[in-house]
Parts: structure tokens; C-alpha cells; sequence
């Protein structure tokens, strides 16, 4: 169970650029929030970082569970339900393989079908993913999310190519895994149609 | 066999399936060049039976090598390679099981066609054996070098082509200990070339998810 | 500002060392000239002999090259040593021409030789392939636009090559002692030719620092005009 | 020069010597092969002479079959073959370039290094010359027969993989035309080998644009 | 110069599916349609069909001209702006080489620099394209589908990853689009900021 997370003068550097600086945030379980600001001004990075992808510049960021805070990079990334940009998606398998898959690579017991159902892939079970249009892809990246039962979710434009059944759904998910105990940090530009608070990046 | 480390090694070996045959296509490879040396260098037997050693075991390695530069590409390029990170798996694991999967897709696949290969070329009984051999025990360092290969080479949108050549330099060691087995079967000596051939597979296999885990990690920070 | 540190010094040292440095390497490479042209034709093998005086430094300082870029490689692996990324980079190119000089001019020497330019002699065909991990290692440098990123990939390949290369060195002898051998002229040489050889491999050493010292400073000032132009973009 | 045709010749050469070294890394595994074999074979520069056509041959032939598969993957992959399309040029034109590229950044260069690579077989002046020739008339029909390939395959997300198995038949001919010239010329025959390449030659490179230009009609389709 | 786009009795097949049928719309120069609908109701195939990518399983498109009316799919794609799903951007290349590629292949005389100005990518200029993050790819989209000079604006989700900036002057320049007589169909779930007729999709 994560308690919270704490971000201690956050600073990312891109190649020989520094994107941001002297980031403090901290969101507590049960919490959701908002990465905003201008095109390029590092809210990918930011999301990179806090999943332990990108080492900080300098700073760090702890991740305080009920088994004590871990600030390694890889330890935390073991709790991160992740909805990138890229979506991640095989166009040779199915959308049933595709989610049965990730279900077992993260030692998930869910139950592929009701899942499919609740983001609307149910028919599409059979389909081989490479005929998913913009919108169904991002559904199943939220199948997905929801398969991979971590606490801490990172999500880049969860919004993006979504019709607004899906944006309602989304908003939904969302809130339904922060009343469950977990957190939520998504950058957007849209929004979230959910209670966030929000955290906006000024260019470094 | 549902954990983790399987589901990832299943799905490798589907997805190479499925992007067109697999083991079939690294097989195809491996058989046309066979059939294009002759064609090149004529049917005297007698000559292609002499060389028969060094080149099925460079069209083992090249028909290995086909497939390397997908072995993390893809996963890394469409986002898959972020969130099999994220999973339980460490990635040195997940280099291990990517290696074997490509072990498994190709290595294994050649070592089984090639005594039929051999035929084509008029070898030996033994020199058959000892290439069947020495594929079986060279092919996972095949894998192994060229996972790591492929590991470094992850952030060039088209790194395919320095793969070969930052991996078959390493490679000469296997092409000589193994083709050395051949011609030292052929030659009835026992050179101890399958012993140095293991010893540098072995290696090559430890060696390999550490170094490729390294890589990947660097390039997921990139 | 503590990145820049240790390139920092690196300028000022070597600034100051690089004009005795380019001295002492042309006064060398200038006797050790003289001197191998002075020397009496090889009763075996003419003036041809002559060509060994630019050869055997030049193959020399290209194994060395590599071991140097391995080194490098380390510091920049486990300490994170800003300069030694710079170091194993600008090593690397000079390494792979000075193996391409002994190639050219081993084979040159070859053909009256052995009448061939090119025999698969173990020695011949390992440094051939220390050729190939020259042009790699530099090809991995270059196509990872990412400075940081290509250091320490290509750091990561410079150590499993130094793993390989004796392996590959030691194969390479064991094949061909297998099938025929080519025999080298091995062993004593006269002291006519053995000063002239060491002044030379001397001045191929020197020569060897100063475009290394040179590349490494033209580097430096690259990354920061980089870095610059980077930061406010 | 700066017509759109121009325009897409230049960025496809300029994207290939990008992609970390372009004609270079052809190049670099073109002698790796060529090292590779004897590596295999032994040292014996009397046999090696004898195989250096075929081996050669079909060393260059996979050396340019390396890149194909990015031929228009790539553009495929990210939207950009849609741009293309779209643009003045039509896909025929758009095929030609891409062909031209292509042999520019492999099978010149490669038929540039061959001489280098005939001394290191001990090939004689005449199999030289013969083998320079040679790839010089039957490098443009790789590219030609290999472009067709790599446009048939496009809508596979890995279908590099499958190319070589759809290239390389239909490459024999030239490479037993090829190497048969070698051969010839070796054992001073005029076997009539380089005739029947040059007709290969012109017959792929003509027909190669409609046929390239048709199967990327077919896969924007999809 | 364009003077009408008309769609009869379209119908469009995607592998053995049917996607939509019996659609019929016209729009005239200088007048943007807003394509909608659910998530793979249609819309991108709806754009790609337009553009003469996809034939169409049945009816027909016509770009009515001042030199004559055009039906035949390839010629119709001399006339059309693109910006797709994908970015079709080469990380290799630099953002300025990258807009220069197209805007010689597309055979226009326009000046680079004022236009990536106009998009805020001017400071980027010779960055690799690799680096750019989601929005700042978009933007240079937008720069490429100006260069073109084209009539005909195909556009499929052009705000996403675009900040409020962005979005204004997609809105902006999409309007400036129409006003000198171009025509813009665009396929969006947001709120385009743009006078514009829609065109509703709805499951077959
Ligand atoms: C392409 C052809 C050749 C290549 C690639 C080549 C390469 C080398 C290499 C790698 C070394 C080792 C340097 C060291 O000790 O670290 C060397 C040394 C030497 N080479 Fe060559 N060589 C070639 C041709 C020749 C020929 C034709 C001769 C004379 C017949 C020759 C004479 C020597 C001598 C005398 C040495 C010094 C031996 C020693 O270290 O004791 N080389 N060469
Ligand atoms: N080759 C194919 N075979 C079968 N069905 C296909 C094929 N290609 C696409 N489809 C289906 O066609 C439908 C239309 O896809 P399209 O991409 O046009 O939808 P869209 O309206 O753009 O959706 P979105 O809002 O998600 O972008 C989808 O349901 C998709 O699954
Ligand atoms: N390797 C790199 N070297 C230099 N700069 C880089 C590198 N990678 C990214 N950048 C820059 O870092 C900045 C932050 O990128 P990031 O993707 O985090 O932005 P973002 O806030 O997600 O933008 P968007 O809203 O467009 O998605 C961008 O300006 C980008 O150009
Ligand atoms: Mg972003
Ligand atoms: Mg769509």
C-alpha cells in the first residue's frame, strides 16, 4: 500500500538541457494530480522520472508505502501503472492476447473479459490489434492500466483520441482508483473532468 | 509455466512467429544461402565438401543475426519495452528471456536443419556430426553476443546495420572454433575445438543479460 | 560548473604540454626517417627492409590505442569521469588509421615478401578484425546523437571487445596453426635496424599523444558550444 | 537539382548516412562476410581463390539486402509514405528514387570495395576485374528485385524478416551470372555470363518502379 | 482553386467490415466540417478515403475545380493538406531539414524560418527531431501542412498534444485557411474553436 509520494527539488536534464529545476510536490494516497504546462516544458519527463526511468538530474522523489519509502528508481517503478504516449501495442496479436499477456506478466488474476467489456473491446476480442482505430487503442491501454493492479498510475494525455464516452470513463477509473487508496498523475491538456489538484510547469 | 518469465518468453515466440514464420524465415535464409554458394562456386563436391564447414556457419550466424535487430527493437519503438520494465521481472531477466526466445526462434531451428544442408554439400558422416554439434552447443552465444549487440544499438531508429558490425567481430571466436570442428572431424583429429567452442558459448550466455540489462537501461533513460 | 572541472584542467595541462609534445615527435619522427634510410639493405631482403621503420610503430601503437579506449572506457563506467568519455572518443579514430596504416603497409611489404599482398596469417587477419572493432566502436559513437547516452554505450562496448579481443587474438592463432603456417621473419634483429625502430616507434608515440591531446581539446570546446546552443534552444 | 524528385533522392541518402554510416556499414558487412569465410574455410589462398566469386557474390548480395527492408518500412511506419504520396511526384517516380538511393548507398560502394576484397581471396587481375564488372552491371538489379520486395512486404510490422526469403530466388540468376563471369574469367572462357546479367539487369530495373509503385498503392490501401 | 468537395452514397469496407455507408456531404470552398462519432465509428478511414488512399467500396468523392471536376483518387491527393495520426517526422533529420525536405518535395517557395517562428518551433530549428516531445511534433505537423500550399485540408485530431497555445492557432490558422478559400474536414472529439458544419458518423 503507498502512502504517499514526495518529489524534494526535482531537477531533469534532457541531453545538455535542463528541462526543469527545484520541483517540490508531494500527493498523498488517494490523491489525484494534474501536470500542466506549454508544450515541451517537460511533463513527459516529468512522468519518465518519477517512473524511474530517467535518474534525476538532482533531487529525488520517495514513493512512502507501509513497507517503508523507497527512492531507488527500478523498486519504484515494481508499484507504476503506466499509460504512455506510445501505446504499446502489438499489431500481430489480438486484443485478448495482447491483454492476457500483460495480465501475466504482471502476475495479475484478473479476468480478461468483464475488463474488455468495461472499456467497450468486447466485441473486438479476436481482432488483431492492428486494425484498432486512434480511440480503441487508448482503451485497451486503460484495460491495461486497470490489469496491471499497481497503486501509483502515471499517465501522458490519458484524454488523447478518446470519443466522450471514453473521456467519461476514464474520469471514471480514475476516481474510482484514487476512493480505492491509490494516486494519480496524469499530464494534460484537457480537462480531467475529476478533482485534482495541479501542478504546473513554468519553462526552466 | 504461466509466470511472468514465461508469458514474456511465450509472447516473444509468438510475435516472431507471427511476423512472418519465425524459425521458418531464419531457416529459409539459411537454406538460400546454402543454395546460392554452389550456385556461386560451382558442383565439384570434392570442394564444396572442404568448405562446407565455414560457410554453413556463416550462414548460421547471418541467418541468426537477421532477426537480432528486432529483438528489442520493436518492444522499444512502439512503448512495450516501457512497461515490460515496469513489470516484476528484473530486466536482466527479461534479457534472458529474450535471448532464449531468439535461441529458441533461430539457433536451435538451424542446428536441426543443417545436417540436411550438409548433404547438399557433400559432407562427411562425421563432419555432419560435428557440425550438428557445434551449432548445438555455438548457436546461444550467437544469441547471446548479438542480444547484447542489439541491446546497444536501441535508440538508433535504424541501428540494424551496425548491429552486424559490432557483433560479428565478436563472433569470429564461435565461426572459427566451430568451423574448426568441422574440418578437424573431416581431418579425423580431435583439435578440441568444441571444448574451447563451449567454454567461449558458456561465457557468452553468463555474460549477456547483464550487459544487455545495462543497455536497455541506458537507453530507457535516453 | 563542477562537469566542467576536470576538462578544465585537462585544457590548461595540456595546452602547455602540446607544443613539447609536437616537438619531441617531429624531432623523433625526423631522426628515426633519417636513420631508416641510412640503414644497409637487408641481405635478405633489400630496402625493402625500410618499410618495417614505419610498420611495426604503427601496428604497435594501434594495439595500444585499443587497450587505452578500454581504459578510458572503465573510468567512464565506474567513476563517471567527465574527460574519460572524451578520451576513449578521440582515441578511437587515430587508433583505427594507425591499423589501417599497418594494414597498408604490411601489405606493401608483403608483396615482395611473400609475393602476395595479403596472406591469412593469424596476425594478419586478428588485426584485421581489431580493424572492424575500431570502426564499430566509432560507428556506435556516432549514430547515438545522445552525448551522454553514446559514451556510455560505446563505453560498454570498448569493455566487452577488450574481454573478446584476446579471445578472438588467441582463435585466430589456434586456426591457422591448424592448417599451414606463414613464417613471419621472426626474432634477432641487428642493432642497425633495432635503433632506428625504436626511435621510430618512439615518434609514433608521440605523434600518437599530441593528435590525441589535440582531438581531445577540440572535443571539449565542441561539447561546450554544444551544450550551449542545446541550452537555449 | 532541387526538383521534388531531387529533393527525395537526397533525403533518403541523407537519412541512410544518418542512420549510422549508411554506405559504410554495407561496406563494413561486405568485409566482414569476406572475412568471415576464410575464417571458416582456412587459409588456403588457392582454394579461396577459387570460391571467391560465389562467396563475393553472394556477400554483396546480402549486404545490400541488409538495408531493403527500410526501403519504405520506415516511411510506412511513421506516416511519412503518406506525405509522399500525396506529394507531385507520382509513386513510380517516388519507387525510381528510392531504387536509386538505394544503390548508391550500397551497391556502388560495394562494387567500389570488391577489388579490395578479390586481394584478399587472391584473386587474379582478370578475376578481378571480372568480379568488379559484374557487381557493377548486377548491384542495380539487387536493388531493382530487392525494392520489389521491400514493397510487397510493407504492411508486415516485421516483414524484413520475410524479404530475403522473397529476394534472394529471385536474385539467383544474378548471382550465377555473376559469379559464372568470375569463374570464366579465371579459366579464360568468354562464357557470355555478363551479357546474360546486363539483360537481368535492365529487365529489373525497368520493370522494378510499376511493380514497387503498385504493392504501395496496395499497402496505403490497408 | 477548389470550389466544392461532394461525397454521394459513400460507403467504405475495412478488411470484411463494413464501417459506413450511404454517405453523403458537401462542402463548399471557404467552409470547415467537423468530422465526429465514437471511437472507430469511421472518421480516419472517412479522411484516408478522401485523400484517394482507400478506394471506395461503393459511391464516390468529387473535388469540384475550376479546371473540372476530379474523381480519380491519386489526382484528388495533389490537391490535399495531411495531417494524420502519425507524425510522419524522421528523428534523424533536424526540424529545419525536416520542413525544407517537404516543402521542396511539395515543390513550394516558402520561407522556412517566419513559419516555424509562427509555430514556436524557431529556437528549435536545428534540434533533432528525435527530441521533440508530443506537442512540439504537432506543431511541426501544422508547419508542413502550411508548406504544402495545398486546398484541401485533411486534418485527423489535430489538437491533441497541443497545448491552449497550440490550439488557438491551429484554430487560428485553420480559419485563415477557409477565409482565403481553402477547405478544412477535420476529424476531432474536442471542441475545434471554429465555425464549422458537422458531419456526424454514426456505427453501421
Ligand atoms: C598486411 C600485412 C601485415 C599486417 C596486418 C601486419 C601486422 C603486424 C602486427 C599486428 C604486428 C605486431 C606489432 C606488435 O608487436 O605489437 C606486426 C609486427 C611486425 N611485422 Fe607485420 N604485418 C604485416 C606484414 C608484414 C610483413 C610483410 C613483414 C615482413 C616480412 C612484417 C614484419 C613485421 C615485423 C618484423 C614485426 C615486428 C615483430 C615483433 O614484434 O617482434 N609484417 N605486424
Ligand atoms: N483492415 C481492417 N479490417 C477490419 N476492420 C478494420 C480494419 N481497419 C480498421 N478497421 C476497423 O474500422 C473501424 C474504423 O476505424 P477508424 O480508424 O476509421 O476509426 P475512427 O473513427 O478514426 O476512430 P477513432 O476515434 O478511435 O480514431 C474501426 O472499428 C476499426 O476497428
Ligand atoms: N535528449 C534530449 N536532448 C535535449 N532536449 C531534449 C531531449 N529530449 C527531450 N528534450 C526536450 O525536453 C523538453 C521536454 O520534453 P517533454 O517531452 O517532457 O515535454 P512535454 O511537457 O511532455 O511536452 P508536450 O506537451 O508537447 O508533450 C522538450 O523541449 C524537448 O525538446
Ligand atoms: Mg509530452
Ligand atoms: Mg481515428
Amino acid at each position: 500500500m503507498i502512502t504517499s509520494l514526495a518529489a524534494e527539488k526535482l531537477a531533469c536534464v534532457r541531453g545538455e538541457r535542463r528541462v526543469f529545476a527545484d520541483l517540490d510536490f508531494h500527493v498523498a494516497a488517494g490523491q489525484a494530480l494534474v501536470v500542466e504546462g506549454a508544450n515541451g516544458v517537460g511533463k513527459t519527463s516529468l512522468l519518465r522520472l518519477i517512473a524511474g526511468f530517467l535518474p534525476p538530474a538532482s533531487g529525488r522523489v520517495t514513493l512512502n508505502t507501509d513497507r517503508g519509502a523507497i527512492s531507488d528508481g527500478e523498486e519504484r517503478g515494481r508499484l507504476v501503472g503506466w499509460l504512455g504516449h506510445q501505446d504499446g501495442i502489438k499489431p500481430q496479436l489480438s486484443v485478448g492476447e495482447q491483454l492476457e499477456f500483460f495480465a501475466q506478466l504482471y502476475g495479475a488474476r484478473d479476468v480478461i473479459g468483464p475488463l474488455l467489456e468495461r472499456v467497450g473491446l468486447s466485441r473486438q476480442r479476436d481482432f488483431p490489434c492492428r486494425y484498432l482505430s486512434a480511440g480503441q487503442k487508448k482503451r485497451l491501454g486503460l484495460a491495461r492500466l486497470i490489469v496491471s493492479g499497481r497503486g501509483l498510475w502515471l499517465l501522458d494525455e490519458p484524454l488523447a483520441a478518446l470519443d466522450t464516452a471514453g473521456r467519461a470513463l476514464t474520469a471514471e477509473l480514475m476516481s474510482a482508483h484514487c476512493a480505492a487508496g491509490g494516486i494519480v498523475i496524469a499530464a494534460t491538456h484537457d480537462a480531467l473532468g475529476l478533482e485534482a489538484r495541479s501542478l504546473r510547469l513554468e519553462a526552466a | 509455466m504461466s509466470g511472468p518469465f514465461a508469458s514474456l518468453l511465450s509472447r516473444d515466440l509468438r510475435l516472431a512467429a507471427r511476423s512472418g514464420g519465425g524459425a521458418a524465415l531464419a531457416l529459409a535464409f539459411f537454406a538460400l544461402v546454402a543454395t546460392l554458394v554452389p550456385l556461386g562456386v560451382g558442383s565439384d563436391l570434392h570442394l564444396l565438401s572442404r568448405i562446407a564447414g565455414g560457410v554453413l556457419w556463416v550462414g548460421a550466424v547471418l541467418a541468426a543475426l537477421l532477426s537480432l535487430d528486432r529483438l528489442y527493437q520493436g518492444d522499444f519503438d512502439d512503448g512495450s519495452l516501457d512497461l515490460i520494465a515496469l513489470s516484476p521481472l528484473s530486466l536482466e531477466q527479461v534479457a534472458l528471456a529474450k535471448l532464449l526466445a531468439h535461441w529458441l526462434s533461430t539457433g536451435l531451428p538451424l542446428t536441426l536443419l543443417s545436417p540436411l544442408l550438409a548433404l547438399l554439400f557433400g559432407l562427411s558422416g562425421q563432419g555432419t556430426w560435428a557440425l550438428f554439434v557445434s551449432l548445438l552447443i555455438g548457436t546461444p552465444a550467437v544469441s547471446a553476443v548479438g542480444a547484447i549487440g542489439a541491446s546497444l544499438t536501441l535508440s538508433l531508429k535504424r541501428g540494424g546495420l551496425i548491429l552486424p558490425l559490432i557483433v560479428l567481430p565478436l563472433l569470429a571466436p564461435a565461426v572459427i572454433f566451430g568451423a574448426g570442428a568441422v574440418s578437424g572431424a573431416l581431418d579425423h583429429l580431435s583439435n578440441g575445438a568444441l571444448g574451447l567452442l563451449s567454454a567461449f558459448s558458456v561465457a557468452a550466455v553468463l555474460l549477456s543479460p547483464f550487459a544487455a540489462a545495462a543497455c536497455v537501461r541506458l537507453n530507457l533513460a535516453g | 560548473m563542477f562537469r566542467y572541472a576536470n576538462p578544465a584542467m585537462f585544457m590548461r595541462l595540456s595546452g602547455a604540454l602540446l607544443p613539447w609534445v609536437c616537438g619531441a615527435a617531429v624531432i623523433a619522427l625526423a631522426a628515426g626517417l633519417y636513420l631508416g634510410f641510412q640503414v644497409p639493405p637487408d641481405y635478405q631482403q633489400g630496402m625493402t627492409v625500410t618499410i618495417m621503420f614505419v610498420h611495426v610503430p604503427a601496428a604497435i601503437v594501434a594495439e595500444s590505442a585499443y587497450g587505452l579506449i578500454a581504459i578510458a572506457s572503465l573510468f567512464s563506467l565506474v567513476w563517471r569521469h567527465p574527460l574519460a568519455d572524451t578520451a576513449a572518443r578521440a582515441a578511437a579514430p587515430l587508433g583505427a588509421v594507425f591499423t589501417a596504416l599497418g594494414l597498408i603497409t604490411g601489405s606493401l611489404w608483403g608483396r615482395p615478401m611473400w609475393g602476395a599482398y595479403w596472406v591469412w596469417d593469424a596476425r594478419l587477419t586478428s588485426f584485421l578484425l581489431l580493424l572492424f572493432l575500431y570502426l564499430g566502436y566509432i560507428a556506435l559513437w556516432n549514430a547515438i546523437e545522445d552525448e551522454a547516452r553514446a559514451a556510455r554505450a560505446a563505453a560498454i562496448l570498448a569493455l566487452i571487445g577488450a574481454v573478446n579481443l584476446p579471445i578472438i587474438k588467441f582463435s585466430v592463432d589456434w586456426w591457422n596453426t591448424l592448417h599451414q603456417g606463414e613464417s613471419i621473419l621472426s626474432g634477432k634483429i641487428a642493432p642497425v635496424f633495432l635503433w632506428p625502430l625504436l626511435i621510430m616507434a618512439l615518434a609514433y608515440m608521440l605523434l600518437f599523444a599530441a593528435l590525441w591531446m589535440v582531438r581531445i581539446r577540440t572535443e571539449i570546446v565542441n561539447r561546450r558550444a554544444r551544450g550551449l546552443m542545446q541550452r537555449t534552444a
